[in-house]
Order: structure tokens, then C-alpha cells, then sequence
């Protein structure tokens, strides 16, 4: 993942507010449109970013003057799409989360957690996921793949 | 041009301890509050059987799916249940996706629902 | 136009491209519907963005490194929506244009022009309209008041 | 969720020197070319009389006005004319606020137009 190569890019900041998930998911579902994903790449897409955010939102604590914004950086390239979601917050380790998922799942074979499904859903959606310390807070990269033709629908 | 504040929560008794709690729109981290009121709302007044209605949820994500385990949990703790009707094939793939396909009996209509949680009810 | 006391801003960069006007209008159209704006309000708001965004493609001047961003701010307001778009072009004297199109409205009652109406069109959908030359290029700020019951439909 | 990409320009011959160019989706800075490019090749291929189908045109801005206004003068040119038929209420806000109703001759439909271009056609 080069982002530093790429000087196409769609950037949204948004404000520390649950009401504008729908506008993000919205406006990434129709970059991937206009960048001619189909329908379930879509789909997944529109997930990861709306669990990248939720998360952001619950996660990400507030800067100095009390305006948490979320940035949101979209980059379509030629086989792929790429998006960033960049909160303020101190990060986390998502090694020790996914361990004790692994050891949830081995616990009850019926989840009945009222929480702790954004990750996985992201990580079903999206074809490659990493997260990052950066400076100022916590960036997630994501990658979705267009399909090509052999690969069926 | 479409609409993004469409969204809405029905609810409607539906049999004794039975109620209808049908989802209108985009259900994420910020309507599902009061999809959880609603849901709460049914269960205190008696209504421990729970009908949740997805036929017109246009889109769930994880926060969505969070509130709906909790309710179960809690119909449950009252000896109640609670079944999801009418998904539509996205809102389908997100529940295979969590595995909660396995966790939530699912119906084809309010009435199929009803009827299973009639035999619940009377322990056919 | 106090901008500098607001601290909610949804921004939007896009790179110099047409094909994203779409995109734009779409998503601003969408913050004035959560702003409870009616369909008419939202028409002209999604007008005068569009034609500022155009306008901003046609006469922003790409910056060193040959990649023009064109970046839109939107304030949702107690009682109007304010928004910004912000090119790194030149500029220029919007009354010289102002009395350039007079003089035209005297000469043709039926202006057969090819161009020139996008200036016309967003001083007909905002209530307000200020060009400004900003350091790094040119701004327009627009408003829109949300319109009160008494005055009607 | 909508759809962004669906633009679209449908061209028909109507009649001898006439031409139905329709405009599918939102016509802007981005798509208005296509529609340049579709009228002046009718234009180049002898239909000087043009008949503008707006009714599933969901958008226009400036550029597209300005793309319509220089066929009208094209068309006018050669002798011949545009039409517009079906603007939707949007649309004829949009030619009242740049005060092009008054240039643009409007029709209901295709066959009201092309009746209104054969009588000017045989200069009825
Ligand atoms: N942006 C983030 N910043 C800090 N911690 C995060 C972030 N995203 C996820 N996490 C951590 O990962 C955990 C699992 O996230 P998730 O699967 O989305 O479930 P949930 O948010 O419901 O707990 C969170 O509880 C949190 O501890
Ligand atoms: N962002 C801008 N930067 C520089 N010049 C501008 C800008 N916006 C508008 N103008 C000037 O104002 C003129 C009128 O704009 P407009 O009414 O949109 O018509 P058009 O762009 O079709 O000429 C333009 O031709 C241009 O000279």
C-alpha cells in the first residue's frame, strides 16, 4: 500500500457525529460506483468505511479544542480502491483483539456479544486492512480489489 | 434525489406478549438508539416475545446487529425470544457474514413469526 | 459571514475533475436534507455549488505540483447553510463581470451567449454570494437561509 | 442507493431534416459533451431541426444551457431550429431563472414538436 504515490485523492472531514455515517457511506459507495465496482463490492465497502467511522467516533478522543474531526482520504486506482479513516485517538493493538476474538470463538460457537463485530465485518469486507499509529492518532487503510470478469460474480 | 432521514421505527402489538418492531431505512450507529428504545419499550410493557420486521431496513451494520443481540438476550431473560423477519439478501449476507444467521430464527413474514412464538408460547 | 466563529465544517477535497461534480452536489444536497432545507433550497444549493465547482475547474490554476485540489467547506447553521469553495486561481473582479452582463441585458433581451449564466444562476439560488482573493487563491462563500414557516412554501 | 453513472443520450431520426436527441440523467460540466457531440452530429448529418427530449433529464446546469443555446444557434443557422419538449418542473425553473424560457420554443411531447418544425418546414 504506496498512498505516497498517489496524488488522486477524495478527502471528507467530518465532524465527531454519528448522523454523518449515512453521508459518508453514501458518497464512498458512489466513488466506488463512478470507479465501476459492482454492486457487493459496494456493499462491502460501504461497511468497512461506516465500521471504520463508528469506530473513529467511539475511539478517537477529542483534541485540545474540543473539535474531534474524522478524515476520510478515498483513492481509486486502477485495480483497486483504497480509504483512509484517520481519527485522534491513541490507537490500539489490534493483535490483542483479534486474539481474544479467536478465543470467543472458541468459547461459544453462538456469539452473543453486543459488541465487538466492526473489525471482523471490516476485515470480511475488505481484501487487505492495517492499522496505523501516525502522529496525530490512528489512520486504518483498507483495500478493496475490483473483481475482474474470470473471477465470476 | 433519495432521501438520507427517512428513517423510522414502527411498532405494533402484535398477539398477548408479542409485539412488531419493524425497521424503515438506514439502521447504523446513529438510528439504532431508537431502535433500542422501542425495542426496550416493548419488552417492559410485557411484549417478551419481539417480531423485529427488516423487510424495509435498507442497510444494518455491526452497532444494528449489537442492539438486536441485546434484545434477544434480554426477551430471553424473560423467558421470551426474538425472531427477524423478511431480511432483505444484503442484510442476509451481513447476518452469514457475523455467523448470526445461527443466532436469530428467521421468518418470512410477521405472521409466520407470530405463529412460532404462539408454539413457544403454549410450549408445542 | 463570520466562518471563523464555526467550529462544525463537513469539507470536501476533490481533485480537478468534472466527472466529481456529481458527487459534490450529491453530498451537499445531502447535508442541507439532514438540515431539514426544503427540496427547492436543496435545487438551488445543489445549482450554486455546481456552478461554483465549475467555475473553479474552468479558472483555478493548478498548483507546482501540476495537481489543482478544489476544496468545499460546508457550515450547517442555526438558521442558513454556508459553504465555500475554494480554488488556487487568480481571482478576479466580480463587478466588472457584474456590469459586463448588464450591459448585455440592455443589448439582447434574448442572450443567445454560450457561456456566462453560472454567476447569474448562484446569485439566483443563494442569498448570499462574496467573492474573495485568499493567499493561496480564490473563495466563493455563499449562503442559503432556511425559510421560515410564515413565509410559505 | 441511486445511481451516478447513469447518463445517457438517445439520438432518433423523427423526420426527413429532423432529429429526437433524449437526455438520460443529470447533464453537467462532466456529461455535457456527449450531448454536444450527439447534436452537432445530427446537425452534420442534415437534421437541421432538433428536438430536444428533456423529460428524463434530471439535472442541468450552466454548461449544459450554454451546450443547448449554441445547437439552437447552430440549428438556427443552417435554417433551421430547436425544440424542447418536457422539461421537468426543476428544469423549468432553472430556464425561467436564466430567462431562456423565452428563447427555447417548449413542447409536451416528440409529436407536438415535429408537428410544430413541419409547419415550419413548409413554411406554414
Ligand atoms: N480507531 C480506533 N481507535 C482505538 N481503538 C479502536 C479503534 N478501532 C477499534 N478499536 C478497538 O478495537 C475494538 C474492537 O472494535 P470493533 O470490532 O469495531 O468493536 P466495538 O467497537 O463494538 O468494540 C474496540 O473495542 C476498540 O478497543
Ligand atoms: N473561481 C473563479 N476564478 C476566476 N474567475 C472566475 C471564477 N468564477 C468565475 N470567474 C469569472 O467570471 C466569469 C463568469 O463566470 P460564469 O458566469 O460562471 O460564466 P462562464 O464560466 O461560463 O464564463 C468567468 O468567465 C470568469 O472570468
Amino acid at each position: 500500500m504506496k498512498i505516497e504515490d498517489q496524488t488522486k485523492c477524495l478527502m471528507l472531514s467530518l465532524p465527531n457525529d454519528p448522523q454523518y455515517g449515512v453521508l459518508l457511506r453514501k458518497f464512498v459507495s458512489w466513488v466506488a460506483m463512478l470507479e465501476q465496482f459492482d454492486i457487493k463490492a459496494i456493499e462491502d465497502i460501504e461497511w468497512a468505511v461506516d465500521e471504520a467511522f463508528t469506530n473513529a467516533l467511539q475511539h478517537g478522543v477529542p483534541t485540545v479544542d474540543g473539535q474531534e474531526v474524522i478524515t476520510v482520504c478515498i483513492y481509486p486506482l486502477q485495480d483497486s480502491i483504497e480509504i483512509t479513516v484517520h481519527d485522534s485517538g491513541n490507537g490500539f493493538d489490534p493483535e490483542a483483539i483479534k486474539c481474544r476474538q479467536e478465543e470467543d470463538a472458541r468459547d461459544c460457537e453462538f456469539d452473543l456479544a453486543e459488541c465487538g463485530r466492526g473489525l471482523d465485518l471490516i476485515a470480511a469486507s475488505m481484501d487487505d486492512l492495517q492499522y496505523d499509529r501516525v502522529p496525530d492518532g490512528t489512520r486504518v487503510r483498507m483495500v478493496k480489489h475490483r473483481r475482474t470478469e474470470a473471477e465470476g460474480t | 434525489m433519495g432521501n438520507v432521514t427517512n428513517f423510522a421505527v414502527e411498532t405494533k402489538v402484535a398477539c398477548a406478549e408479542g409485539a412488531v418492531v419493524a425497521i424503515v431505512g438506514e439502521m447504523d450507529a446513529y438510528t439504532t438508539p431508537q431502535v433500542k428504545v422501542a425495542m426496550q419499550q416493548m419488552l417492559d410493557d410485557g411484549h417478551k416475545y419481539l417480531i423485529v420486521n427488516l423487510a424495509r431496513a435498507e442497510y444494518l451494520d455491526s452497532t444494528a446487529l449489537g442492539a438486536l443481540v441485546g434484545a434477544l438476550k434480554r426477551a430471553r431473560e424473560k423467558g421470551g425470544d426474538l425472531r427477524l423477519v423478511a431480511p432483505t439478501a444484503r442484510i442476509m449476507r451481513l447476518l452469514d457474514i457475523t455467523r448470526l444467521s445461527k443466532v436469530f430464527p428467521i421468518d418470512a413474514t410477521d405472521e409466520e413469526a407470530v405463529a412460532h412464538l404462539s408454539a413457544e408460547r403454549t410450549g408445542a
